[in-house]
């Protein structure tokens, strides 16, 4: 209620795409996203039938699959905003790019801790130097020294340019750190999905929960992404109105 | 006192249940393969979702708490 | 060009120069590498591991920490009396003065990697039967991409308030290439291997070294300036 | 004609702090603009601003008309600095450190010009003391030596005199006196009312991040600056 209210009653930043539009933004995709939320859940625990190789565990992959989609497209905004935010300098870019970062940290997170319960079963361990396991560990790692860096600064703006720096190095070494990984023996059914010839006989159902899953877990993350980006957006405005006002002390820096 | 109590309550209770866990496990070492694994999947698969869920929450939650902030310094102004 | 490079070696010249009166970093890294030999020494059971096997891993390690220790330090000199705006306040492109850093970085650590194939040869008597140039072209490959990236985030910690405790945060995650390929190549050059079989981590090393110096002197800027 | 130095409308914030907030002054050749302040009022921010060492949040700076852009690098060779800080190497002798300075400004007469700017404050005897071994007073002359080196038509002066003793601020107070040929725009930064007065064409008063108040010096004694400071400070406060 109050967002609606404020927007209409003031604090509009100039040039700023319209508030509004993304207030209904977050809420229309959000919805559509809860609804395609409770689908997928529909899907996989009365729909879908259990995989005959792996068993009932290969219900996880219903969330891994769009889990990993998402942390790499946050990981993708995040070094495409920074690039451009420290070429143009625009504020707006640096807040989609924490946003981009938080969601791809938490989908790391859930890739990283989802994937080993289905490792535990289907491989019979919980943790395998497997090339894309390692390189999601390595990136969370890489996106904990982006907010470790922009929490480390006095001067805020260039705890903000230090992050972008450490978001652009990180995804250049993707490639590399990559490379290195896969010199590893690999364990990872990622054929499963990707090739053409389906070798563990993916169903059309099957095909179609983890489309669903894809499509929920998009909507939530469009959702979530807009309106932390609102909101970041919305404690700039607070700052700079604060800054207008007299200041009590100022910075000999 | 009662912490002390309640400690080694709270202990036997996790103990007791470990057993059970463990000897359930037992139980199983016998029976094939496919049913083995089904147990411990279906509880994987739910852990699963729901580490999902908490996170994802968890994401929500902090988004609505820096919100609520800024009413707050709205309101203060 | 040669304007450039004057103002690349002006920079560079200074660092060794501040090094070689106080002799903080080496002395600092010289020991680390001393020291570090010593305690593998004991901690190594050569009655289970053959050292020849895990030579490359133990002198890469030796490497990255110690060499962290005198790269975080980079910027310290630059604090002490302002000298660091006096710096920026002269014409000197920013990605000039980056690279001159990581010239003397470079040099320096170039000298740390001779004492750690010293220290690591006379305290475990390893053989080395491969090839000297293709090592060479390991090593130096390795430590440059090393020292890129570990300049461009000893500016950056020397300017956040975590300080060099940030370092091993930001930098070990992406150090894995490095590791991995120098470990890689150094690894089968000790065991006799032909050339051809590390031209492969080579190449990549050169990649990582090249990407890097280009992708850290362009992002220079934007972490030192305030 | 343009200006020796001009400021438009600076301001600089860091997160939700406003340093400086909006500060303007013109300079004409020649001209020694003293601003004063009390500690806080983002004088140092302002002469770091005016120096191209940190970007403003908005407004221009042009040193002779050119715009001195934080990326651009040609003006730089127009501006010298004097801080209250020495920018120099401690493990340098006075020569080395001059002789870096002058590579990074692309001089090439090195060899004569040293000698003659170390000659001039009245160190051509030090030249091969490290700084670590020289006084505070010897340290600012060096400093002053370093920021005329390539002979700069604007300088500017962040609290030179600190931590000097009277003889020593006596000493550098002569050779910052040298700087007013007629050529130079000085901006001279300090809270001391006395010593910034001395050398002044016009004095500005800065307060929480503004210019409270610019007079002509002349017209005004050090009584009268004292009162207008102490007016400008508390009125805001």
């Amino acid at each position: 209620m109050l967002l609606l209210r404020w927007s209409d009653g003031g604090v509009q930043s100039g040039g700023d795409v319209n508030q509004k539009q993304m207030q209904l933004g977050v809420g229309v995709l959000g919805a559509l996203g809860v609804v395609s939320v409770l689908m997928l859940h529909w899907m996989v625990f009365f729909w879908v039938p259990t995989e005959s190789t792996m068993g009932v565990v290969q219900r996880i992959f219903y969330i891994h699959v769009p889990a990993w989609w998402i942390a790499f497209l946050g990981f993708g905004l995040v070094a495409l905003c920074s690039a451009v935010y420290l070429w143009l300098g625009d504020e707006r870019l640096d807040r989609a790019a924490v946003a981009g970062a938080e969601a791809g940290m938490i989908f790391t997170t859930v890739g990283l801790l989802t994937g080993p319960l289905w490792g535990r079963v289907a491989w019979g361990t919980w943790w395998e130097w497997e090339p894309r396991l390692t390189l999601a560990l390595i990136l969370w790692f890489i996106y904990l020294g982006y907010f470790l860096v922009r929490k480390s600064t006095v001067n805020p703006e260039q705890g903000k340019r230090f992050a972008a720096v450490v978001g652009i190095i990180g995804v250049l070494d993707i490639p590399l750190i990559h490379i290195s990984v896969t010199w590893f023996r690999s364990l990872h059914p990622e054929a499963v999905i990707l090739s053409a010839d389906n070798p563990m006989n993916l169903e059309a159902s099957m095909g179609a929960t983890i489309g669903v899953g894809l499509l929920a877990f998009t909507l939530i993350f469009a959702s979530l992404f807009l309106a932390r980006y609102l909101v970041s957006g919305y404690e700039h405005e607070l700052d700079l109105r604060d800054a207008a006002l007299p200041v009590e002390q100022g910075a000999e820096a | 006192m009662m912490a002390r109590k309640w400690f080694f309550r709270s202990t036997t209770v996790v103990l007791v249940l470990f057993l059970v866990r463990v000897n359930s496990a037992w139980a199983q070492a016998g029976t094939p393969l496919g049913e083995q694994t089904l147990g411990r999947a279906y509880w994987h698969v739910f852990t699963a979702y729901a580490i999902l869920w908490l996170l994802v929450l968890g994401w929500i939650i902090s988004i609505v708490r820096r919100l609520r902030r800024v009413e707050e310094r709205l309101v203060q102004e | 060009m040669m304007a450039y490079l004057q103002f690349v070696w002006a920079i560079a010249r200074k660092d060794l120069l501040v090094e070689f009166r106080t002799h903080e970093r080496l002395t600092a890294m010289g020991a680390f590498t001393v020291l570090v030999g010593l305690l593998f020494s004991f901690a190594i059971d050569t009655a289970l591991v053959r050292t020849q096997d895990i030579a490359a891993a133990l002198i890469w390690m030796t490497i990255i920490f110690g060499g962290l220790l005198g790269m975080g330090r980079t910027f310290r000199m630059e604090e002490q009396d302002g000298a660091l705006s006096g710096i920026l306040q002269s014409p000197i492109p920013l990605d000039a003065l980056y690279l001159g850093k990581v010239l003397a970085n470079f040099i320096l650590l170039s000298m740390m990697v001779a004492l750690v194939f010293v220290v690591f040869t006379a305290f475990f008597r390893l053989q080395f039967s491969g090839s000297v140039v293709a090592l060479l072209g390991v090593v130096s490959l390795g430590v440059l991409g090393f020292v890129t990236l570990t300049t461009l985030f000893s500016a950056m910690a020397s300017r956040s308030t975590m300080g060099e405790s940030l370092l091993p945060v930001l930098v070990f995650p992406l150090l894995i290439p490095v590791v991995r390929f120098g470990t890689q190549a150094t690894s089968r050059l000790y065991a006799g291997r032909p050339i051809a079989e590390v031209s492969g981590d080579l190449r990549l090393l050169a990649v990582f070294a090249i990407v890097f110096t280009i992708a850290c002197a362009w992002l220079f800027r934007f972490v030192i300036e305030e | 004609m343009s200006f020796g130095l001009e400021a438009e409308g600076l301001v600089r914030t860091f997160g939700g702090l406003r340093a400086v907030s909006g500060v303007s002054f013109q300079l004409q050749p020649g001209e020694l603009l003293t601003v004063f302040g009390p500690n806080g009022a983002g004088k140092t921010t302002l002469l770091r601003m005016l120096a191209g060492v940190m970007r403003p949040t908005s407004g221009h700076v042009r040193v002779g008309g050119e715009s001195a852009d934080v990326a651009g690098r040609g003006w730089r060779h127009r501006v010298g600095v004097v801080s209250h800080q020495s920018l120099l190497y401690a493990q340098l002798t006075v020569e080395e450190n001059l002789r870096f300075y002058g590579r990074l400004f692309g001089l090439t007469d090195l060899k004569t010009r040293i000698p003659e700017r170390l000659e001039s404050v009245g160190l051509a005897d030090r030249a091969r003391t490290p700084v670590r071994d020289l006084s505070r007073g010897l340290k600012q002359r060096v400093a002053l030596a370093r920021a005329l080196l390539h002979d700069p038509e604007v300088v500017l002066l962040d609290e030179p005199y600190t931590g000097l003793d009277p003889h020593a601020s006596a000493v550098l107070r002569k050779q910052l006196s040298s700087l007013k040929d007629g050529r130079r725009t000085v901006v001279l930064v300090t809270h001391n009312l006395v010593q910034g007065l001395e050398l002044a064409d016009r004095v500005a008063i800065q307060v929480r991040g503004r210019f409270a108040s610019v007079t002509d010096a002349a017209s005004l004694g050090l009584a009268g600056l004292d009162e207008l400071y102490h007016g400008a400070v508390q009125g805001s406060a």
